[in-house]
């Protein structure tokens, strides 16, 4: 239905979602030694997919973000930061940061901070997945019945 | 036997995130409806377990309870937390049961289960908080997984239910927030067992009070007290009929009379300022609640005016016993008494208003109407939802033996104990009002002559019967087994309540 | 001092904003307004010593601007309003947050104790560094800073609190995350209960 | 100074309120209610900060002793953070919400919305 903007735009995107998919990992893998995390990480990835959905059409970017796919990175990313958070029954209860007892790295490294990093990047799977997942019902919704011969919109 | 605390909350969210998962490979699809009904079922057995053991404090991740590591966040696991997950999980169990027939004339159940499994576990979380903070972030999940499932029919009418209790729920967070901010502001802490020890040391200073009147506002919000009510007589109806269930018989208990509770009387310690606010909303709540619930035709809506109107019998009971433990010389036998009866009030009115919402949605499902006018000779033809709507009626109405003749009059005996005359009539009032709204159900309902639709109404399906029938025993069982439950469950939770701001402290460090 | 004056020139900044977008008659310069609020409100995070809520705030005011403009880009805006009614509303949330203000900064209690500590003088500097493991009752936020590299191995304070002192917490954030998009991919379903007939047939 | 930040802090809740309260158009109500959200986020960073503090990381070379005496509370940007995030998951149901009321009623007015439905 929707086939994208200009080539232009096309081509920025292309180039360009890239870069911001790699900043938002990035954001997410150092957010124990510097600003960010997996929320704004994840936040960040979610914004290359709407990049890509807003410029190439949904139907396009389908072929790669489907709805369900989404629904399952979403699915699995929560469950995982569960998972981390179960893990640490075996060494004391729940959400036990069962690394960070063991030893807890050198402080301004990236290894350091023990389960933190694997929180991180679990969260930011999840809330990239969740978001983009949204966002696609969401652009998907078009008006069944115009109330008074609205053009049909696009997007 | 600690350690099981957290799987109360882990375990239903991370069954929900598998029901996701798991509606969409393929095979799985038609396993997430007994998946959601276990779950429910093993959150059940787990909270009768906890309910025999003595809990010490809980710090999740293990920051605490030593003073050098008091960092993390509590899970309480007093009287009080036991006897509100025994009545979660067992409406949500109830309530699930009977969706497995009801839901069929939904689309997309997968996402009901996994909405509904969400809002149980964050119910859980609520209760089971010790934190103010977390206290909020649950509340918030229970409260948009609510909104999300009022709307679940998408059609107009519950669409629009759906915004209005969003935009209020939502003013209410941010009251929530607000209030959550200043004391922080104020003590320095989030754990309620400390924030509690500083209030002592303040008292009640202008700061404090805006702190607890914008947290009694927005979780008043909640409750859907008078004069905060406006959205439940739209949402509660609304939502598909296990879902009134959950929101009247427990959500606004959960999310709005239990938060209050907790706050009131175990972190700003119950003093004359609160006990007045208190005492105000329960009154308003009732008396209006029943006068809008007489003029109702509407089945659910009935109901719906009738929940703010039984809620209002709580509050009035918890704001009396705050009344009596502020006076100089508190009468702890008046003001257990009192709360005896609020708490019992609170666990019959789960029971009966969940039966009565999910009969009302076996009847909308097989009459095809909610108008009780349309409706007629249902006690004939639909057997055995009629004789459960008849138990709780009669249990709601206040008529002896069933349950809620007992907690009516343990309440009105304790007003009249605490010397509240005044509210002792207003709440025998509202019980022979509620009486009289009843009678109208049953003569419109289920006696007279079966006319248009009600005439070809057969019984519902099995497993929505089975539903009714556990919950119309409960009724029944609770009524005969008074002694017994206050022993075992009410008992422990008083004394909680009781204790005052010394009850989170008992044994800690900080 | 001199942040104090930018703070309160973003703050006028914010406030107009707002107002603008909450009294504009179309409805997406409303919505952009309202992200030119947003975006003020995430430099004042920088501000104030946050980063990193300066870049969540960024990013996720662009999504939030994204679904915005969704809602009302080639939506028609046919609000009958009646200024009067809104007025008098205006007039009485006014009283009320002269009474909030009021009560926020009010003197009571037991002296200083009571009231909220002045701005820039947070309840966390009233603790004793030295005592602080020992002495119970002291504000827990200094405790966070002193212990989350010792103990957790971040040099982010506030990721140690978000993921390891209260990651509690964070499972319920990321839950609501979760429970939202549920709840949007609920009510955009095209069809969500079937009737009576067709349920029979 | 303080006393003014504060008080600004509060029109922008009392704006969101009013928002809330008084606007009869959907969108308008949502704008309200994100508002609202900014003003409390806005309020809980606030009390949380130290007059020339820095952020609450430890910067190369820096001790945890030093970080305690100088930085703001870490406490309140977590809850900042949750609240955030809470807000926009909360943005995202307003406005498939939104959408809906749209398609079923054609317009945003709540006053026409409530007086259409049966």
């Amino acid at each position: 239905m929707t086939t994208g903007m200009t080539p232009i735009v096309k081509n920025t995107a292309r180039l360009v979602s890239g870069f911001i998919a790699i900043f938002g990992i990035y954001i997410a893998m150092t957010g124990h030694v510097s600003p960010g995390g997996g929320f704004a990480g994840g936040v960040i990835l979610a914004a290359a997919a709407v990049l890509v959905v807003l410029a190439f059409g949904r139907d396009t970017a389908e072929q790669i973000i489907t709805e369900s796919r989404c629904h399952i990175y979403d699915a699995a990313g929560a469950g995982l930061f569960l998972l981390v958070a179960l893990c640490g029954y075996f060494t004391g209860g729940f959400f036990v940061n069962f690394i960070a007892r063991h030893s807890v790295g050198e402080v301004g490294h990236l290894a350091s901070g023990g389960t933190i990093i694997v929180s991180n990047l679990f969260i930011m799977v999840k809330v990239a997945a969740g978001l983009a997942g949204g966002f696609l019902a969401l652009a998907a919704f078009r008006r069944a019945n115009l109330p008074d011969g609205h053009p049909a919109e696009e997007l | 036997m600690e350690s099981i605390v957290p799987l109360l909350v882990a375990f239903p969210l991370g069954m929900a995130f598998a029901v996701v998962a798991m509606a969409h490979v393929k095979g799985l699809k038609r396993l997430t409806a007994p998946l959601a009904v276990g779950v429910v079922l093993a959150n059940l057995i787990l909270t009768f377990i906890l309910l025999g053991a003595v809990v010490p404090r809980i710090f999740v991740g293990g920051w605490g309870p030593d003073p050098e590591k008091a960092l993390g966040i509590e899970m309480l696991g007093d009287g009080l937390s036991k006897m509100m997950l025994v009545i979660i999980n067992l409406v949500a169990l109830v309530s699930l049961i009977f969706a497995g027939a009801y839901m069929r004339r939904f689309t997309k159940v997968w996402l009901f289960q996994a909405l509904f499994l969400l809002m149980t576990g964050a119910m859980n979380g609520v209760v089971l908080a010790g934190d103010l903070f977390n206290l909020f972030v649950f509340l918030e999940v229970a409260a948009i997984a609510s909104y999300a499932l009022v709307a679940f029919g998408c059609e107009s009418e519950e669409l629009e239910a759906a915004f209005r209790y969003l935009v209020l729920g939502t003013v209410g967070s941010a009251f929530i927030l607000l209030g959550v901010t200043i004391l922080y502001s104020l003590t320095g802490q989030l754990n309620m067992a400390a924030v509690a020890q500083k209030l002592e040391l303040i008292g009640t200073s202008p700061a404090v009070l805006l702190a607890a009147a914008a947290l009694i506002a927005g979780l008043s919000l909640k409750a859907a007290m008078v004069p905060f009510h406006a959205w439940l007589p739209d949402a509660h109806p609304s939502a598909p009929a296990p879902v009134s269930a959950m929101l009247s018989g427990v959500l606004i208990k959960a999310s709005g009379i239990y938060a209050i509770a907790r706050l009131v009387f175990n972190v700003f310690g119950p003093t004359p300022q609160y006990a007045t606010i208190l005492i105000a909303l329960g009154a308003a709540s009732m008396v209006l609640g029943m006068l809008m619930a007489l003029g109702q035709w509407d089945l659910k809506r009935l109901l719906a005016y009738s929940s703010i109107s039984q809620a209002g019998y709580i509050i009035l009971a918890l704001g009396v016993a705050a009344e009596v433990m502020s006076r100089a010389q508190p009468d702890e036998a008046v003001a257990g008494l009192c709360l005896f009866g609020g708490l019992f009030h609170l666990f019959n009115h789960a029971a009966f208003k969940g039966l009565l919402f999910l009969a009302s949605g076996s009847i909308e499902q097989q009459v095809g109407t909610r108008q009780l006018k349309e409706m007629g000779g249902l006690g004939r033809s639909m057997r055995v939802t009629g004789f459960c709507c008849r138990i709780g009626a009669l249990s709601i109405a206040g008529v002896p033996p069933f349950n809620g003749f007992f907690s009516k009059l343990i309440i009105i005996i304790a007003l009249a104990m605490a010397h509240q005359y005044v509210l002792c009539a207003i709440a025998a009032g509202v019980a022979v009002g509620t009486l009289l709204m009843y009678v109208k159900v049953q003569r419109y309902a289920l006696e007279g002559p079966a006319s248009g639709r009600a005439a070809g109404a057969t019984e519902a399906p099995v497993l929505m019967c089975v539903a009714l029938v556990v919950l119309a025993a409960v009724c029944v069982a609770a009524g005969v087994a008074m002694v017994p439950l206050r022993d075992h469950l009410f008992g422990p939770a008083r004394d909680v309540l009781l204790e005052a701001t010394k009850a989170l402290s008992t044994g800690v460090i900080r | 001092m001199g942040v104090e004056y930018l703070v309160i020139s973003l703050l006028v900044f914010m406030l107009i904003a707002v107002l603008i977008a909450v009294e504009a008659r179309d409805l997406l310069s409303s919505v952009i307004s309202l992200g030119a609020g947003g975006f003020a409100l995430s430099v004042l995070f920088l501000l104030l010593g946050a980063p990193d809520l300066a870049i969540t705030q960024v990013v996720v005011e662009v999504i939030a601007l994204v679904l915005l403009i969704r809602l009302v880009v080639t939506r028609r805006d046919t609000t009958s309003e009646t200024p009067r009614d809104a007025l008098r509303t205006g007039l009485v949330l006014l009283a009320g947050g002269v009474l909030l203000v009021g009560m926020f900064f009010a003197v009571g209690g037991t002296g200083a104790l009571g009231t909220v500590p002045p701005f820039g003088e947070p309840i966390m500097g009233e603790a004793d560094l030295a005592t602080l493991s020992k002495t119970p009752g002291q504000p827990v936020a200094a405790r966070y800073l002193t212990d989350a590299a010792g103990q957790t191995g971040a040099g982010n304070a506030v990721m140690a609190v978000l993921l390891d002192f209260r990651a509690y917490d964070t499972l319920g954030e990321a839950t609501v995350i979760f429970v939202s998009i549920l709840g949007a991919y609920a009510v955009l379903r095209r069809v969500g209960r079937r009737g009576h007939q067709e349920l029979a047939s | 100074m303080g006393i003014a930040i504060y008080v600004l802090a509060f029109a922008v809740l009392v704006v969101g309120l009013y928002a809330v309260v008084a606007k009869k158009n959907v969108v308008k109500i949502i704008v309200g209610l994100l508002v609202l959200d900014y003003a409390v986020n806005l309020l809980l960073v606030l009390i949380g900060y130290r007059s020339g503090g820095q952020a609450p990381i430890l910067e190369p070379g820096q001790t945890s002793a030093e970080l305690a005496a100088k930085a703001v509370d870490p406490l309140p940007q977590a809850m900042v953070l949750t609240s955030i995030v809470i807000g926009l998951g909360l943005t995202a149901l307003m406005v498939a919400m939104g959408l809906r009321l749209y398609e079923k009623y054609g317009t945003f007015d709540t006053n026409k919305i409530r007086s259409l439905r049966g």
